[in-house]
């Protein structure tokens, strides 16, 4: 590929790392022109028109504002391009793929706790198979952290009350950096870790050795029972609420005549503040959870609704 | 030096306490600005030590961060954003414009008293136990995660706040009203123009920043949050009110170095400034757009992908008029008869550090590098290029400039260039390296740090030790030029403003006879030396 | 003392921010759906823009004045449009 | 500053000195909008995300004495400004009147407000103090109060530093430099009649809103 051709190019370890390089490269490059041109003539100037130096500086020719308007322009036309270079690939960054898979992050002071959907969990790790999308959902259970992986030229803000979701995906296996980019307290620096990335039969083999006792979606079966869910969700319940087999992914009417869809951010705002979106149909009963489930506990009930997506209601 | 120089209007402590003369309250600005200097500049040091090596050593990980904090707070509202406007600006403007004081002198005095009110909170908060939040205060760590002395520290800052307005409402009413007769706007020196577009957003942005202060103050006391998520509020609505005031503030920041710069290139070239028009409009473009990009803070917060578009673009068009500056001043350059004087050495080093500081606010500006670049050194590096390598290079600059005219005395030359090239070396080690450390992903307020990453942090930390005797310097030949240098004549570098028509040090009330401006500013050639402008 | 009686133009525009604040009143009680907002912001301009114009004696005085009384508005503007804007467009 | 001069040196003449202060007063007012500028940003923020519970929150508000007030703070704005308008004129005797009549009328503002703020409290109304919101819009309608109290707070201070300057030119006029007064007085009633304005705004965002559902 061309881009080997460019002096000190390293290939990234993905795709868009390699993007972002090339677009470092060509800011590093413009940059660089304008440098040197600026202080070519600053130089040049200096020697030629230093006080003493019996050179001609008769009145000077032309316009002053052809100068002015070429220099304005030429900087415009120059800030465009990398203005419409970067936010097509900041674009890209946020494009999802369908086939990706799901890990949880929940970031707290000073740790990241990595869910994946099989139960096994880690701190301060994250272990994903190559070639192959993943679409981390994060949350923090306090102030906001920044999840950053330097060498995929990618990070996002974890802003509690929310969840927020990064989609990454590894080409050459090895071990990465994790930092908390965010400032968050006494120990930010030491909130780092790393990300594995393996060989698909290297992961494979990962995931059993932890054999986690239960899945994420049966740990939050477990807590929709016992926090009562199932008292007013559960099938043949005297409660009337909507229920929740088929609905992830799915378009939900609410009582203001809007619809959204049924995705994670929804399912955890309805858990939170069922009030503030209210199906259509039903009356506003449902008490709110916000206080009373961890982050942790939350992403497991949010797992287990979707993991009721291909149920029949 | 000349009896009626307004230093000899009175010697007693009342005289200079309760003096409402612009002259001595920016004297009265200056001995407070390098004492917070100082004490920021301490702090500096500390983090540069710390981080010499990638484990803790020196100090703790709590200690760390407040160091930081405190570096960032002191630097920015109680070195930066008074340093030209309130020492400089207060003394030169109505010299400049002809005027025989600001217009609302009390007010001024008033302005220094709340700025000393507001650093005394912000220093006891720092001796009582420091401040933990860096100088951002992003919630909800500063309202209900911090344990540290946040409450005094946002009061300091608070009183602060209002010392900026009151001096920027000075100004502009001042520039408006006080001008002397025949100086019309575009016969104002750029300096001016640069200050009037500063004052313009010290008047409408701080106030931003006081009713946020007080949300924060709100959130802590009653544990009731107006940004806290538990209740539904929206942490990122306080990045939008912050960056709101923050990002302008960085222009508050570089404007009036800008500024000062004008007037050394011009007179250093012997040559009027190129492209006067643009360059004064510039100021104000900057301020005015300066209002529109404050989201490119914000582009991996979460905010929405519109918004980050927006604030983006806005970002790389702000940079057009800076760009113009500096086309400009080199241009100004050229034909010129040049002099290379310790202020000249100042200007021509903004120059240079200024356009690669702008240059690398255009990675940030542009969206997917940002995404890898924010909250790095890349950041550090590109905004203490700005308010360092620009920032404190033109207000040295201007201090030797303007320094016969306030203290009526001249400094050594040879110890002037010989600090200006010091600065300008040991600024490059330190923070050059700084970029590589971002581009390479080191997050920034890190304590401690892989050590794949050393040896950058190694080149900076010694470049930091340069520079900490370069900024030495300057107080020893400057003070002792105080007491030892050669009387200033009235017109030292041979310069055609106003402020060099009256004596050096001016008299209580700037000029004998009020002026009367017949001609454009920057009447550098032959032709005029032999008509002053005071006629 | 002389005698003094306040100008017309003052007397005129306190009757009618009295009819006004009535009539802001009367309105929020009406159900507009949507309206209500409108109706209540719209008329606070109106009533805003008497007291800038008569009480502030901004219908006197010259384009500097004006500007300056201006310029808080159009930056709050700005604050109110690009800071919504985050909020408005999120998904 | 010489003494017996009726202006400071800076100024070239009484007018030049009395269109500065007046000038001075809009910038600080440009100011002043501003600060109430990132409040009102929460605001429509918060009434964006939460739009049903502000309305219920608002309900919860005192329309009687919020309607009262306004009223209360236009006149108190009409009276101002007809003791510049009477000053002008030399009738001194009147001019102190009205200001007292102004500045009675703003305690009285601030006395309502008071009332107010007890019935809040009794009704479980203050964040952080007091406040339990019963229903499944008590976090939007807490956001809306911890809106409410700021802002009226924020803009009593104002209002108690206004009533004080009317206060004292009361008691100035007469007494002092004839020409000093006018300006001074001219600059402070400019401020109270921001105070009004600002109050016009805040009674559309804190009383009307959910009044008709």
């Amino acid at each position: 590929m061309w881009r080997a051709w460019i002096p000190f190019w390293h290939a990234g370890v993905s795709p868009y790392s390699g993007d972002v390089d090339l677009l470092f490269t060509g800011l590093l490059f413009a940059s660089a022109l304008v440098l040197a041109l600026l202080f070519f003539l600053l130089a040049l100037f200096c020697v030629r028109y230093r006080a003493g130096n019996h050179i001609d500086r008769a009145a000077r020719g032309g316009k002053s504002w052809h100068w002015e308007v070429s220099w304005t322009a030429a900087s415009l036309v120059a800030f465009l391009g990398l203005f419409i270079w970067g936010a097509n690939l900041f674009l890209d960054a946020y494009r999802s793929h369908a086939d990706e898979l799901s890990v949880f992050v929940v970031a707290k002071q000073w740790m990241w706790k990595v869910q994946h959907p099989g139960g096994q969990s880690e701190i301060n790790a994250l272990h994903i198979p190559v070639h192959h999308p993943i679409r981390l959902i994060m949350a923090s259970q306090d102030v906001i952290h920044s999840f950053f992986i330097p060498a995929l030229r990618l990070k996002h803000d974890v802003v509690p009350g929310r969840y927020q979701d990064l989609e990454i995906e590894v080409d050459t296996p090895g071990h990465y950096h994790l930092f908390c980019a965010e400032y968050c307290g006494t120990e930010h620096s030491g909130m780092t870790g790393e990300v594995v990335a393996m060989e698909q039969a290297d992961y494979a083999a990962w995931l059993s050795q932890q054999s986690p006792s239960s899945s994420l979606a049966q740990e939050g079966g477990a807590l929709f029972r016992q926090f009562g869910c199932s008292g007013c969700h559960g099938l043949g319940s005297k409660v009337r609420a909507p229920p929740l087999e088929g609905l992830y992914g799915k378009q939900v009417a609410l009582s203001d005549g809007t619809t959204v869809v049924a995705d994670d951010k929804y399912l955890r705002d309805a858990i939170l503040l069922p009030r503030s979106q209210i199906a259509a149909g039903y009356a506003p009963v449902m008490p709110p959870f916000e206080g009373k489930v961890s982050e942790d506990q939350l992403l497991r009930l949010v797992v287990y609704i979707k993991s009721l997506a291909g149920h029949q209601p | 030096m000349n009896e009626d120089s307004y230093l000899n209007a009175g010697y007693t402590l009342r005289s200079w306490f309760f003096t409402s003369d612009h002259k001595r309250i920016a004297i009265l600005y200056f001995a407070s600005l390098i004492f917070f200097f100082f004490i920021g500049g301490a702090a500096a040091t500390a983090i540069r030590i710390e981080l010499a090596t990638p484990q803790a050593d020196l100090v703790s990980s709590d200690m760390y961060n407040r160091l930081f904090t405190m570096h960032g707070i002191i630097m920015v509202w109680f070195f930066l954003i008074p340093s030209v406007p309130n020492t400089l600006g207060n003394f030169i403007v109505p010299l400049m414009i002809g005027a025989r004081d600001l217009a609302f002198p009390r007010l001024n005095l008033l302005s220094w008293y709340l700025f000393m009110l507001g650093g005394s909170v912000t220093l006891f908060a720092i001796a009582a136990g420091g401040v933990d939040t860096g100088w951002t205060f992003y919630a909800p760590f500063s309202t209900l995660y911090s344990n540290s002395y946040v409450m005094a520290a946002v009061i300091g800052i608070f009183i602060a706040g209002f010392s900026s307005i009151l001096t920027g409402l000075n100004f502009i009413v001042t520039i408006h009203r006080l001008r002397a007769p025949g100086l019309t706007w575009y016969r104002l020196p750029l300096f001016i123009w640069s200050l009037y577009a500063t004052s313009v957003i010290l008047v409408l942005a701080t106030p931003i920043l006081a009713i946020t202060l007080i949300l924060i103050a709100i959130e802590r006391c009653f544990g009731v949050g107006i940004f806290d998520p538990k209740i539904g509020g929206d942490p990122l609505l306080f990045q939008h009110l912050f960056w709101f005031y923050s990002h302008p503030a960085v222009y508050i920041m570089i404007l009036p170095g800008m500024g000062v710069v004008n007037e050394l290139i011009s007179c250093f070239s012997r040559k009027e400034v190129f492209g006067y028009k643009f360059v004064a409009w510039a100021s104000l473009a900057i301020a005015a757009l300066g209002f529109l990009v404050w989201g490119h803070h914000m582009f991996v917060s979460g905010q929405s992908l519109l918004a980050s578009l927006v604030f983006s673009f806005m970002s790389f068009i702000v940079a057009v008029p800076s760009a113009i500056k500096v086309f400009n001043w080199t241009a100004t350059l050229h034909k010129g008869s040049i002099r290379f004087d310790a202020p000249m050495l100042y200007a021509l080093a903004f120059i240079g550090l200024f356009t690669i500081g702008g240059l690398t606010g255009l990675f940030l500006a542009c969206l997917a590098y940002d995404v890898h670049a924010t909250d790095t050194y890349f950041v550090v590096a590109h905004f203490h290029y700005i308010m360092v390598g620009g920032m404190v290079t033109a207000y040295f600059g201007g201090l030797h400039y303007w320094w016969p005219k306030i203290t009526g005395r001249l400094y050594s030359e040879g110890w002037a260039r010989a600090a200006a090239i010091l600065i300008f070396f040991g600024f490059n080690l330190t923070f050059f390296p700084q970029f590589i450390l971002g581009a390479e992903g080191m997050p920034r307020r890190y304590h401690v740090y892989p050590p794949e990453f050393q040896v950058w942090n190694v080149l900076s930390s010694g470049g930091a030790s340069i520079l900490a005797v370069a900024y030495l310097l300057p107080l020893f030949y400057l003070g002792y030029s105080l007491f030892f240098g050669a009387r200033a004549p009235a017109n030292p570098w041979d310069a055609p403003g106003l402020e060099w028509q009256t004596s050096s040090p001016p008299p209580e009330f700037n000029f004998a006879v009020q002026p009367v401006v017949t001609r454009a500013p920057y009447q550098y050639s032959e032709a005029f030396k032999a008509e002053p402008q005071n006629a | 003392m002389e005698r003094w009686r306040p100008s017309t133009p003052l007397v005129a525009s306190w009757l009618g921010l009295l009819a006004l604040l009535a009539l802001t009143v009367t309105l929020a009680y009406q159900p507009f759906g949507a309206f209500n907002a409108v109706a209540a912001l719209g008329i606070g301009v109106i009533k805003a823009l008497i007291v800038a114009a008569v009480f502030m004696e901004l219908r006197h005085r010259g384009p500097r004045t004006l500007i300056f009384a201006a310029a808080g508005l159009f930056w709050l503007a700005i604050l109110l449009w690009l800071g919504s804007m985050d909020f408005l467009t999120r998904t | 500053m010489p003494d017996g001069a009726p202006f400071a040196p800076q100024f070239a003449s009484v007018q030049h000195r009395d269109e500065t202060a007046e000038f001075g007063m809009w910038v600080f007012i440009a100011t002043e909008v501003l600060l109430f500028g990132g409040l009102v940003l929460s605001y429509f923020v918060y009434r964006h995300a939460y739009p049903q519970a502000f309305m219920a929150a608002s309900r919860h508000t005192d329309i009687l004495i919020g309607t009262a007030n306004t009223a209360i703070l236009l006149t108190s704005s009409f009276l101002v400004a007809c003791a510049v308008e009477a000053l002008s004129m030399r009738a001194h005797t009147t001019s102190r009147a009205l200001l007292i009549g102004a500045a009675i009328l703003g305690l009285l503002f601030i006395t309502l407000k008071g009332f107010e703020y007890a019935d809040e409290y009794r009704e479980h109304l203050i964040p952080g103090i007091n406040f339990a919101f019963d229903g499944p819009l008590a976090n939007g309608a807490e956001l809306f109060f911890i809106f409410y109290f700021i802002a009226t707070a924020l803009h009593a201070v104002h209002m108690l530093v206004g009533i004080g300057l009317l206060g004292t030119f009361a008691a100035r006029i007469g007494n002092a430099e004839e020409s000093r007064i006018r300006t001074a007085l001219h600059s402070a009633a400019l401020y109270w009649h921001f105070v009004d304005v600002v109050w016009i705004f805040l009674f559309a965002l804190i009383y009307l809103p959910g009044r008709s559902s």
